[in-house]
């Protein structure tokens, strides 16, 4: 339906955000997990360290952002460097306009889960250690599902940052159609010339109906959770 | 099995300091609230790490604080029925009641589960999930959760509180049926006197936070000074063979010689049980008494008699059946003049004698 | 077209921003009479500058200004003899609404009065091009003092322009090529061209390049196909194919 | 006050439909888990909406679904004590009291605070918060909470299914204060016939969510058909004056010319009271006993002999101080050959009726 | 300390910073409760939308949220014209940043702080109402008390956001020194030049400075309200 409103360039940028929004999300999700379980759940020395650099992406803005993935993970950067050397690519590539995503989506998402995670019940927890399942047990089958609409709400809200993300994307990877332009990256720059607004617009509009999309399938899937568990 | 436990822990207004040992069966943690049974029952389970505790079942340590050992919950094989249910708020009752079953070893179930279900009344509810359950099925569930478990020692935390008389009548066989058939270790928390004569194999009775007493359920309960437990709890244990059953519904029992009438029992003749006679229940009588309604009269001779501060007075008297507890007025004392080595006999009513009071 | 695009080269240019329509249109000339694909990064010209510093598969760099490419070539960035001044572009003041009256932009005038209580809209004048060249042609017409508690900045001339076209502002300095085409500004009055260092877009092979297909676009991009296209949007074009 | 109600429900797998009208005092849910107690108590405040229903308390209508009439709870003024606590854990033990009384319109306090806290044994934990509480505790400190709210009608269920029998002595006369000096409707669900003998003004039966009986305890506990209640609720409820307390520490009843001896009463010369003789406890001879450790024998006609399906028949016997019901078993019935106008002697023992037994 | 670090503008972007990402946070926490609310607890017609709406800022790049600001709250723009006639005036003003700032920040406060609202316990919210306390009691005294912890993650996640906002910021009321130029414009202005990096990098280390300095402390706070409810 869309089809006579966008040229193929501007499908490649739909296409290139999805894919780039979606594998943000996918990829980072159990890294969130993770982190998050950790912030909420454990003391250890680097706690406050490590709570500081999740939100280091929120605090800075983009370009910076953006800049210091560049200096890190451009072919030239100390990490970059050597991940390519065992094949992995970042720079320029869309994996990089998903790193940059993910990353600048990565508070958000932890934010969320964290506070599912702290939300849970500790004793239904210990209820299960004494019936024999052991910590990571005990983590896959109460906590992983208690905090499911955490989960759902952090990845929501990754995919919707990662959507929309483009000032460290554009900064990092460029903006090179069929490779790392994105939706925004197209949008801003049809904004960046006359004329372009109209075509800003259409893709502001394309990308707003695939977030909100995806956002109602979230509370779809978030209520019918909690139903689950208020009982049916 | 047997259980030995010291443990010490100072919370900001409580003080814990209790260590017991108490051998295989059912040991009832009696108490009054606040006195740290349950306290006592997580330092058990692993769920609580006192200061200073060590904590050895059947020679295994499960805790340690000296040697720095500690087992963790999952490790201990538990069937915890915890006071406040903890039932898993995402599956149904079928998914937590076959939790346990999940991480258990491979072997023998503990117990049948269709049976099981069928007993704690929960088949129409397997499908539900705990949110729509009355406080009562709650608890049932839980109760469940726990032996299904395959638990090598089962924790109960008041798991018949929220029940009525009758489903506790149906569910305490379950917990006999662990600690006599499958030598299951019971930690059994209740306020029940019925459910300590009935199940108890050691009592331990708590006071703020220490051992006020130990000992097997007819020690304590025919003490007539352990005051934990209450007055009305009292009451005396005799041991008996079953005999016959008869065609009006009622069950003879031989208790070294002595016969006792019993509303009908589900054992078979032959069979050794247990019966507690609540010192309530007993009437004395000098003269053996004719056209009674009562079927028990057994005669004896006074052995002791302790006045309490109120009107009661505890008498104790030798019978051939083993010693018996009357709790009678003082006025009574008086004017049936008793006293120690005077003959008279107990009339104990049938009825009197609730199933939840015989045990096996 | 597609099959072609498979056996047949690619070039990659990092432009600034501000030149999309006009190399959009050249990339559709070029692709229909070379048959080789044109793909154009439009960024800011410092992120595609630092960008380049970080080894980015760019083959041509455009930039918007002069400080940047030189920057790359202090670094061996990009192929100094390649490099050559490209575009021009002329710096213009704009008004809110279709007909506004032409402003007289000299030495003397008052532009606080003209401009009153409202503000004057300029890209940001110490980072973004269009806002050095701006405040440099403000103050070597002495106007500057009197302006600058005025100004509000914005990150790229197109949102200076945006505001103007709101009516937020009355005033905004911008390109003469962002002024084309918006029905709610007209342009008041043009720049004296030596008020400011002239306005440059040059252009260079990027040093790594081992593209064949570069030199073959830079002829390009000096040809009449480019030079119409570039004229299309207003810039002026500075550099014309070398003879032979 | 009066509490009519009237309501129907269908939940997947459980119909409520219920409706009873009672007088002012404590009505008593009585029933088994399961059997839709909570539903109604909840009905009552509010918190949960049927697909139809009606409820009137004194005169005010608090819902009616056909006229969309529907009171929201914090217009009730309740104090409901919930069967699983709901403390807030954000506040200590003292805010958890004081909350009820922020919102009450300023007027005097049904219970002095600091009396009630005494009570309920809980002063030592007033800046505590609930998750540090053992579960007694927080059911004494939700039954404080409710009680300080200066309810107009207190919902009870299963108020003191948590403590030890104890306290339970000491927090029952805390709900017959509400019911009778303070003149507040209760709706009091419990599993025990002694709660149910002392407190309730009105026993309402429930069965698989309908009402199985309604009437006052005497009837329904007297009653010999009334089955929920378990057999062994059955007691008979007598009315008598408080005589005299005789320095034994014996208090002398006169029910209508009869003398009956109890342990101390707390209660004054010239009051009426209630008390309740458990059909089990009472033993029937043919013959007037000599030298019998009961202090009471009552003479009376028997009226009707019930047989049970088990050993045992009710037999109710007409005596001076009303009707009293005696357990016995079929076999005595025999042996005592007893039948309807037989004369007979019933024996009670003077401790065998217990303090939670006596109510006012 | 910084004295020498900064110059006197540069300063001034440091206090117009703090003071927009304070107002933002505080002036939008009541909002963002009352809408948190409403999401997680209320069923309405419009319940989809206004959850639509919310998102939208983390969906569209940031210029383009900018430039809705613009042509919606301007002095030209349909909301703003009505509001500069009873005073109140966004447009290159610092209150216009605070304002972008807190739109931009509005989705992650809001979807705190209903994670929060989703966990409570209704149950206890039902004691609360037959002790006699109306809705809105029931809400000051234990749905407030209880949704703290994420109230005070929204807040800092709000204020983080706020401090790093940018691109939103600068297209809206554009980067006025002393009156709009916040400290993400600063730095960007520096990363637009040949060698402005270390200038940009002092103004980087600290924003990051001030907003983990927040963290921290809302952390402490968040771990102190925990373990109230716990217990003390
Ligand atoms: N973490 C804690 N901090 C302070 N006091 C505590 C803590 N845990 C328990 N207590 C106190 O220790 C005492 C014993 O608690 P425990 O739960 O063991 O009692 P209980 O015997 O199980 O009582 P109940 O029959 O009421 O359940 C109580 O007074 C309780 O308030
Ligand atoms: N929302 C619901 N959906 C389905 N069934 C429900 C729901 N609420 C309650 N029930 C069922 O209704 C029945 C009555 O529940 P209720 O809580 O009133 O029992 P109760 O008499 O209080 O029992 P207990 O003594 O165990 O607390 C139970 O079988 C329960 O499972
Ligand atoms: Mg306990
Ligand atoms: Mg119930």
């Amino acid at each position: 339906m869309f089809d006579g409103l966008l040229g193929p360039e501007e499908w490649q940028a739909v296409r290139l955000s999805l894919k780039v929004a979606l594998v943000a999300t996918v990829a980072s999700l159990p890294i969130g997990v993770f982190v998050a379980y950790a912030l909420a759940r454990w003391r250890f020395p680097g706690h406050q360290l490590l709570n500081g650099i999740v939100h280091l992406p929120l605090i800075l803005p983009p370009v910076v952002t953006g800049y210091l993935l560049l200096i890190t993970f451009g072919t030239q950067g100390a990490v970059g460097s050597f991940l390519k050397k065992i094949g992995i690519v970042f720079a320029f590539n869309w994996t990089g306009a998903a790193l940059a995503a993910a990353i600048m989506a990565f508070p958000l998402m932890v934010r969320a889960i964290r506070l599912s995670i702290e939300a849970v019940d500790s004793k239904l927890e210990e209820a299960g250690s004494t019936l024999g399942a052991s910590r990571r047990q005990v983590f896959a089958t109460i906590t992983l599902p208690l905090i499911l609409p955490g989960i759902v709400a952090g990845a929501i809200l990754a995919f919707a940052k990662a959507m929309g993300e483009f000032g460290a994307t554009i900064t990092f990877v460029s903006n090179i159609p069929g490779r790392t332009q994105t939706l925004p990256s197209a949008i801003y720059t049809f904004l960046q010339v006359p004329g372009g607004e109209a075509s800003a617009m259409r893709l502001v509009i394309i990308s707003v109906v695939i977030a909100l999309a995806a956002l109602f399938a979230s509370e779809l899937v978030a209520r019918r959770i909690a139903r689950r568990v208020a009982g049916s | 099995m047997t259980l030995a436990l010291e443990l010490r822990h100072s919370f900001p207004s409580f003080e814990l300091d209790a260590s017991f040992e108490v051998p295989k069966g059912v040991t009832v943690l009696f108490g009054r609230s606040g006195s740290g049974k349950t306290t006592i029952a997580n330092a058990v389970a692993g769920l609580f790490k006192p200061d200073f505790g060590r904590i050895v079942l059947d020679g295994q340590v499960l805790m340690d604080s000296t040697r720095r050992v500690f087992l963790p919950p999952h490790k201990r094989r538990l069937g915890y029925i915890f006071q406040e249910g903890r039932l898993f708020p995402h599956m149904t009752v079928r998914q937590n009641l076959a939790y346990g079953g999940r991480f258990a070893p491979r072997q023998e179930a503990v117990e049948n589960m269709e049976r099981l279900i069928g007993l704690l009344g929960i088949e129409h509810l397997m499908d539900r999930r705990p949110a729509l359950l009355s406080g009562g099925e709650k608890q049932r569930v839980a109760i469940g959760r726990a032996i299904l478990a395959s638990p090598r020692i089962v924790i109960a935390d008041e798991p018949l509180a929220a029940l009525d008389e009758q489903r506790k009548g149906e569910i305490l066989p379950l917990f006999e049926k662990l600690r006599d058939e499958l030598a299951v270790p019971i930690l059994y928390v209740t306020h029940s006197p019925a459910e300590v004569a009935r199940l108890a194999t050691t009592v331990v009775a708590m006071e703020h936070g220490k051992v006020a007493r130990v000992g097997p359920p007819a020690e304590v309960l025919s003490d007539m000074q352990v005051m934990p437990l209450g007055v009305r709890a009292a009451g005396s244990m005799i041991v008996a063979r079953v005999a016959a059953h008869h065609d009006d519904g009622i069950t003879e029992l031989d208790a070294n010689g002595v016969s006792l009438f019993l509303p009908r029992l589900d054992k078979r003749p032959g069979e050794n049980i247990r019966v507690r006679i609540p010192a309530q229940d007993v009437l004395l009588m000098r003269s053996r008494p004719e056209r009674i309604s009562a079927l028990n009269v057994i005669a004896g001779t006074v052995v002791e008699i302790r006045a309490g501060e109120g009107p009661g007075a505890m008498v104790s008297l030798k019978t051939d059946a083993g010693l018996l507890l009357a709790r009678v007025t003082k006025r009574s004392v008086a004017a049936l003049e008793l006293a120690p080595g005077v003959v008279c006999h107990a009339v104990v009513k049938t009825v009197a004698i609730a199933p939840e009071d015989v045990g096996h | 077209l597609t099959p072609l695009r498979a056996v047949a080269g690619e070039v990659t240019v990092f432009a600034a921003a501000s030149m999309k329509n006009a190399m959009d249109e050249i990339a559709q000339k070029y692709e229909a009479a070379t048959g080789n694909h044109l793909v154009v990064s439009f960024a800011g010209s410092s992120a595609l500058a630092r960008q380049i510093e970080q080894g980015a598969p760019a083959d041509i760099f455009i930039s918007a200004n002069a400080k940047w490419m030189d920057t790359l070539e202090g670094e061996g960035l990009v192929d100094p003899a390649t490099r050559f001044d490209l575009l021009g572009n002329r710096l213009v003041l704009v008004a809110h609404g279709k007909d506004a009256a032409p402003v007289e932009i000299a030495r003397g005038m008052d532009f606080a009065g003209l401009l009153g209580e409202g503000r004057l809209a300029m890209a940001l004048v110490d980072a973004v091009p269009a806002g050095i060249y701006g405040k440099s042609a403000l103050s070597n017409l002495g106007l500057w003092e009197q302006v600058e508690p005025k100004v509000a900045q914005s990150d790229n001339v197109r949102f200076a322009l945006a505001l103007v076209s709101a009516g937020e502002v009355p005033y905004g300095i911008v390109y003469a090529t962002d002024a084309v085409s918006d029905d709610n500004v007209s342009v008041a009055g043009t720049f004296p061209e030596d008020s400011h260092d002239p306005i440059v877009y040059p252009a260079a092979k990027v040093s790594e390049s081992e593209n064949p297909l570069t030199g073959e676009l830079l002829d390009y991009l000096r040809g009449d196909d480019a030079k119409q296209a570039f004229e299309k949007q207003g810039f002026t074009v500075l550099a014309v194919r070398p003879a032979g």
